[in-house]
């Protein structure tokens, strides 16, 4: 478990906002060339006042405002990662990817296979994700699942603060384009990160809880939902183990299947749709790695299938609570 | 310093008497709106249209019922403007089953499909496409219905509206394209955005362009008129440009401005440039319409209003069971 | 099987593209609200030939050329669906996908929801998948994940000219919008087709080969791999089952489990990449439902996660064959 | 008709003699990639420069080595002017180990990193954010290199086009936007799909426009040294207009155009206005040079070329595993 204990020496408690604040200016002051590119980010410091203060020490030629041109600004960002620069291209709601698929898809991703490895786009996208700000259909949902499908992209889901800096870190020095996903909902969630300077390697896993019974196997918001049922859980008496994969390109492969060997027992959660989604990919490389040790089929938890509607009696159906993960583990470890 | 009152080029007084009582009604449904959302009554946020009522109520006055417009985040003045009644725009903003979808689009994507407004849009320009296809639709019905894209001034940063008024103005096509440029995309003046000569993008594509002081409703609803007879008559799209000025923050949580627009900004604008105060003041000073026939139409509009609130408030939220409804027809 | 065998009076051989052509044309001409709008679609007849004669004969105002504006034509059509018409948008390449996906997602998707059921775009949008034609990274893709994970749209996958022609004829007639995908390299297979007028559900699964031993699940392109790995499998003396699923949403899960619990063992085959494709989610489909009637885990065959390249001795690897659909589907009958 | 021999205003016969040795090899280049597909030797596709040899040579005999440049699906041409080696580029085409892209990209993806081809693009308009980007770049590092975007007037459809010429406008960016007039977008003339005055599209951005005869290098050389000079200066984007023509098809599968264009149009351009033979002619009839000189270039180029191809065709294919290195760098 690597998350910290606030306990530990050299460890401080702030928001997942201060610290994609902080990677951001140590990435801004270790490397001259990376730049951040968005919407507000400015002055504004973002509507989410997570870029706050940024412009200030580093100045309008690295903290740029831009036009409301999501596609625009991902090209520049892209441009500009081609030919020696480390872009980080804000992009204030993740519904808004819908405006950056080309570029993202058919140019960052592809150009350095397309060029035989030649060229390199070290380029950067944060982006959100997340429901339940009664914010409705078009500022609400969690696209990670697309990004994800495609070859040449990194894929980073922060749930903690600790995770939050680490990879982003990793991110802005990651050679190739990375996505990267904050839920809105977590901007203000504390947790412990340490004082020195730290980054977070891609492709490992984290257990934020270790279990014996059930695992659940849970990415960015989920994480919590998961860790309060392995809570009510454990009250049953079953012991639930919450793992997060942290990045879903690379995938830990290994971790989850791990997991489920032990367990014998998974339920997948994750805040995008349940069809297509990513739960999907981690329920079937479950199914094809643990097949043989698992006692119950792999179930999903995930947003309904249905656009998030802003009146809040519908909102909070759509996404997975703690009671409904809590259920759907009860029911695989045979109580109910 | 007071309003100056100019004389509003051609208005009759009744037209003027009915946009006064439409503005009215948007500024005081906002108000109610703002009220709302300090007293944490409303679920989310809204953006509010205080300050730009001229723009809506001079260009849909100028539409017939069976016109389509789309709308924007800022969406509920162009929504009110376009026949919507209050009680059931509250019910929506409150998440209540009575409100214009259920309450299942909420503030930001409120549509009224019975007077033609094909829905507010919470992606910036988001809607320039869906206005240019209604148009198209228009015409490919051999109707002669016109439709009106509203937009801010941050959408020209979108480039679909160029791709849309590429083909509105290859194919003739009725619509209407309403820039409200009320200077800030969000938290950003718009000149830190916008390159170039804005009335010289759509000239680019063969559109006719016409500037027009957005705080004066008649002369939006002069231009407007102008552009819906061109787009009705089949000679094509044309591009209003509307001079204006939001006078409360981008959303309702956006209280402290200073950092991107100074007290003084706004309150030249709210003094001086007040789209209710110039007509007010016009319809007392030239429009033969006494102070007390205004205040009268001010207090029957803030008890319909109140009355419409009260009502929301009461009223039923929808059946959990909507929630996986609506998703296809 | 519904698959129709030319014995049958009145049934012809034709092209999958002439299906199309036929679609379209029985549609335009019995709905003056249907009209088709893309790029080349008119004299041209789109650079596959796919539309040829429909201009000669419904006119450049119901089959219009368009500038190379994909997203706003989506919009056009998006906008005209909601008004009355009933628009085919033809987007030349799937690739292009990625310049739509807001006008198709944010808005077409999700505007009968957010209205309470009041709006209606009935819009159909008609684009490619497939690689193999040394077209390499941005023409080669095959996206139909990304619209399958967003709630709202319906999306076809046809495999045989009497699947896409009776598909294409629900799509444009269904109320709300649909993705349907073809395969670029399918346009010249012929299959039969009645020559009376019809329509295919939308949602129901169409067993292309009844077997015992193994389920072979198998979109689009991939069928017909399916089913030569099914020939090569029964002269092994193993018997294989091949599904094809036809439309993706509505997802026909019931007969995907039922060939499954009937066989007890399952490949799943589709040409996008593997990681979070549909794949998974057919995958996790038939586990949760057919869990305790597998026999082994589920396997999945499908693009690799590489940028198509254009090296035809690169590309070939990247796409599933028969020979390794075979070698796959016997170890899972533990006969390797 | 004879081509008529201009005056090509102050070219040197040296800079000449360079560009006609650049035009003809291109134009050698693209014969034999015609002949290589007809031959079925070469997988896929491609699409034919000729006739547009002046825009690439005219503009990249203008620029730097370390100069960028962003290139299309037509991009031998832009590819060869900015210094690759023939070669290595039919290499590329035939999916050879040895090619600028080990055989990854193929026609449609080539680029050339030494020689600041940032790389061909299969997606209309792909390559504008990127060209705008590698000038921001520039600027941001402090260098004074120039970024070069190529692109068809198809790619004038593109929303993402004005995204970033709005940008570039904005923040004054070294970028200049080389428009390849050729008159169709595929197999659809461009007056059906551009509305309104091509020029005035850049302009009203802010962005100064020269408009040019593509087939006069003379003429594309100057007004793309003016620009260049201009974006090195720190003055901003510029937007050429060329004014040329594609002798093929499309594409190499494209033969019966008859539908789209008549024998007539094509005959006029490749009798008058063939790029080659009008510098020809100049060189010849006022740049003092024989005709054995160009005659000797020709043979030379010619030789060139098919030493490449012939090498080309024996070059090994990358070996099976690369299919899954340069995914990740
Ligand atoms: C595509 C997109 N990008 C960003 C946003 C976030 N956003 C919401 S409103 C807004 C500013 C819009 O400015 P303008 O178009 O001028 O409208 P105004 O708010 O001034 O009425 C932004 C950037 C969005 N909703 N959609
Ligand atoms: C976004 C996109 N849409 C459509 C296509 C298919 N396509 C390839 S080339 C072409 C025409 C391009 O015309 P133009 O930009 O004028 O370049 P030209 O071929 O004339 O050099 C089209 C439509 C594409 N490659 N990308
Ligand atoms: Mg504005
Ligand atoms: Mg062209």
């Amino acid at each position: 478990m690597s998350t910290l204990s606030p306990e530990q020496a050299g460890v401080r408690e702030i928001s997942l906002a201060q610290a994609v604040n902080e990677a951001l200016a140590e990435e801004l002051r270790r490397d001259p060339t990376v730049f951040v590119i968005g919407e507000d980010v400015a002055e504004a410091g973002t509507p989410f006042k997570v870029l706050s203060g940024l412009v200030d020490e580093f100045g309008a030629g690295r903290v740029l405002d831009s036009p409301i041109s999501e596609a625009g600004i991902t090209g520049i960002g892209l441009g500009a990662a081609m030919t020696g620069m480390r872009p980080v291209v804000d992009i204030m709601f993740g519904d808004f990817l819908t405006l950056v698929m080309d570029q993202v898809v058919n140019q960052a991703a592809k150009v350095h296979y397309m060029s035989g490895g030649r060229l390199r786009a070290p380029l950067t996208v944060r982006t959100t994700l997340g429901a339940t700000r009664r914010s409705a259909a078009q500022h609400s949902q969690s696209l990670h699942a697309w990004v994800a499908h495609v070859p040449g992209l990194k894929v980073a889901l922060p749930s903690t603060p600790y995770d939050a800096k680490g990879l982003l870190k990793t991110a802005i020095r990651d050679d190739g384009p990375v996505v990267l996903f904050e839920d809105k909902m977590m901007f203000a969630t504390k947790g412990p990160v340490p004082d020195e300077e730290y980054t977070l390697p891609f492709g490992v896993a984290d257990v934020k809880r270790t279990g014996e019974d059930v695992s659940l196997v849970a990415t960015s918001s989920m994480v919590y939902v998961a860790l309060q049922a392995a809570e009510e859980l454990a009250c049953e008496g079953i012991s639930a183990e919450v793992i997060d994969p942290r990045t879903l390109v690379p995938l830990d492969r290994e971790a989850l299947v791990a997991s489920a060997v032990k367990t014998g027992r998974v339920v997948v959660l994750d805040e995008g749709h349940r069809s297509f989604g990513a739960s999907a990919e981690l329920a079937a490389v479950v199914g094809e790695g643990a097949f043989y040790h698992l006692d119950a089929p792999v179930l999903r938890a995930a947003a309904m299938d249905v656009p998030i509607p802003f009146s809040p009696v519908l909102e909070d159906q759509t996404v997975p609570t703690a009671e409904g993960v809590f259920e759907l583990a009860r029911s695989l470890v045979g109580r109910s | 310093m007071a309003t100056e009152v100019r004389p509003l080029a051609g208005l009759s007084p009744e037209l003027g008497l009915r946009m006064y009582a439409q503005m009215q009604r948007i500024r005081t449904f906002e108000e109610h709106v703002n009220e709302l959302y300090r007293g944490a009554r409303m679920p989310g946020l809204a953006h509010l249209y205080i300050g730009e009522e001229a723009v809506a109520v001079g260009v849909c006055e100028a539409l017939r019922k069976d016109d389509y417009i789309t709308s924007t985040h800022r969406g509920h003045g162009h929504c009110l403007a376009k026949g919507a009644a209050v009680e059931r725009m509250f019910c929506e903003l409150l998440g209540k089953e009575a409100g214009y979808c259920r309450g299942k689009g909420g503030s930001m994507h409120i549509a009224d499909h019975e007077n033609g407004n094909l829905g507010a849009n919470a992606i910036v320009g988001g809607s320039a496409g869906i206005a240019t296809g209604a148009a198209f639709s228009a015409r490919a019905r051999g109707t002669d219905q016109v439709a009106v894209c509203f937009f801010g001034e941050g959408a020209l940063g979108q480039g679909v509206l160029y791709e849309v008024m590429n083909m509105a103005s290859l194919w003739k096509l009725p619509v209407v394209y309403v820039c409200e440029n009320n200077l800030y995309n969000e938290y950003t003046h718009y000149s830190e955005t916008t390159a170039g000569d804005i009335a010289a993008r759509p000239a680019a594509f063969g559109i006719p362009v016409e500037e027009v002081d957005g705080q004066d409703v008649s002369a939006v609803h002069a231009a407007a008129t102008r552009a819906v007879a061109r787009a009705r008559a089949g000679d094509g799209p044309s591009f209003l440009l509307c001079r204006t000025y939001r006078f409360h923050g981008h959303h309702v949580g956006d209280v402290d401005r200073s950092y991107y627009r100074s007290k003084e900004e706004e309150a030249s604008w709210a003094e001086e440039r007040d789209p209710l105060a110039i007509l007010g003041g016009w319809l007392a000073a030239e429009g033969g319409t006494s102070r007390e026939s205004l205040q009268r139409i001010e207090t029957e509009i803030a008890a319909e209003v109140e009355a419409a609130v009260a009502a929301a408030l009461e009223a039923p939220f929808p059946d959990p069971d909507e929630v996986d409804q609506h998703v296809y027809p």
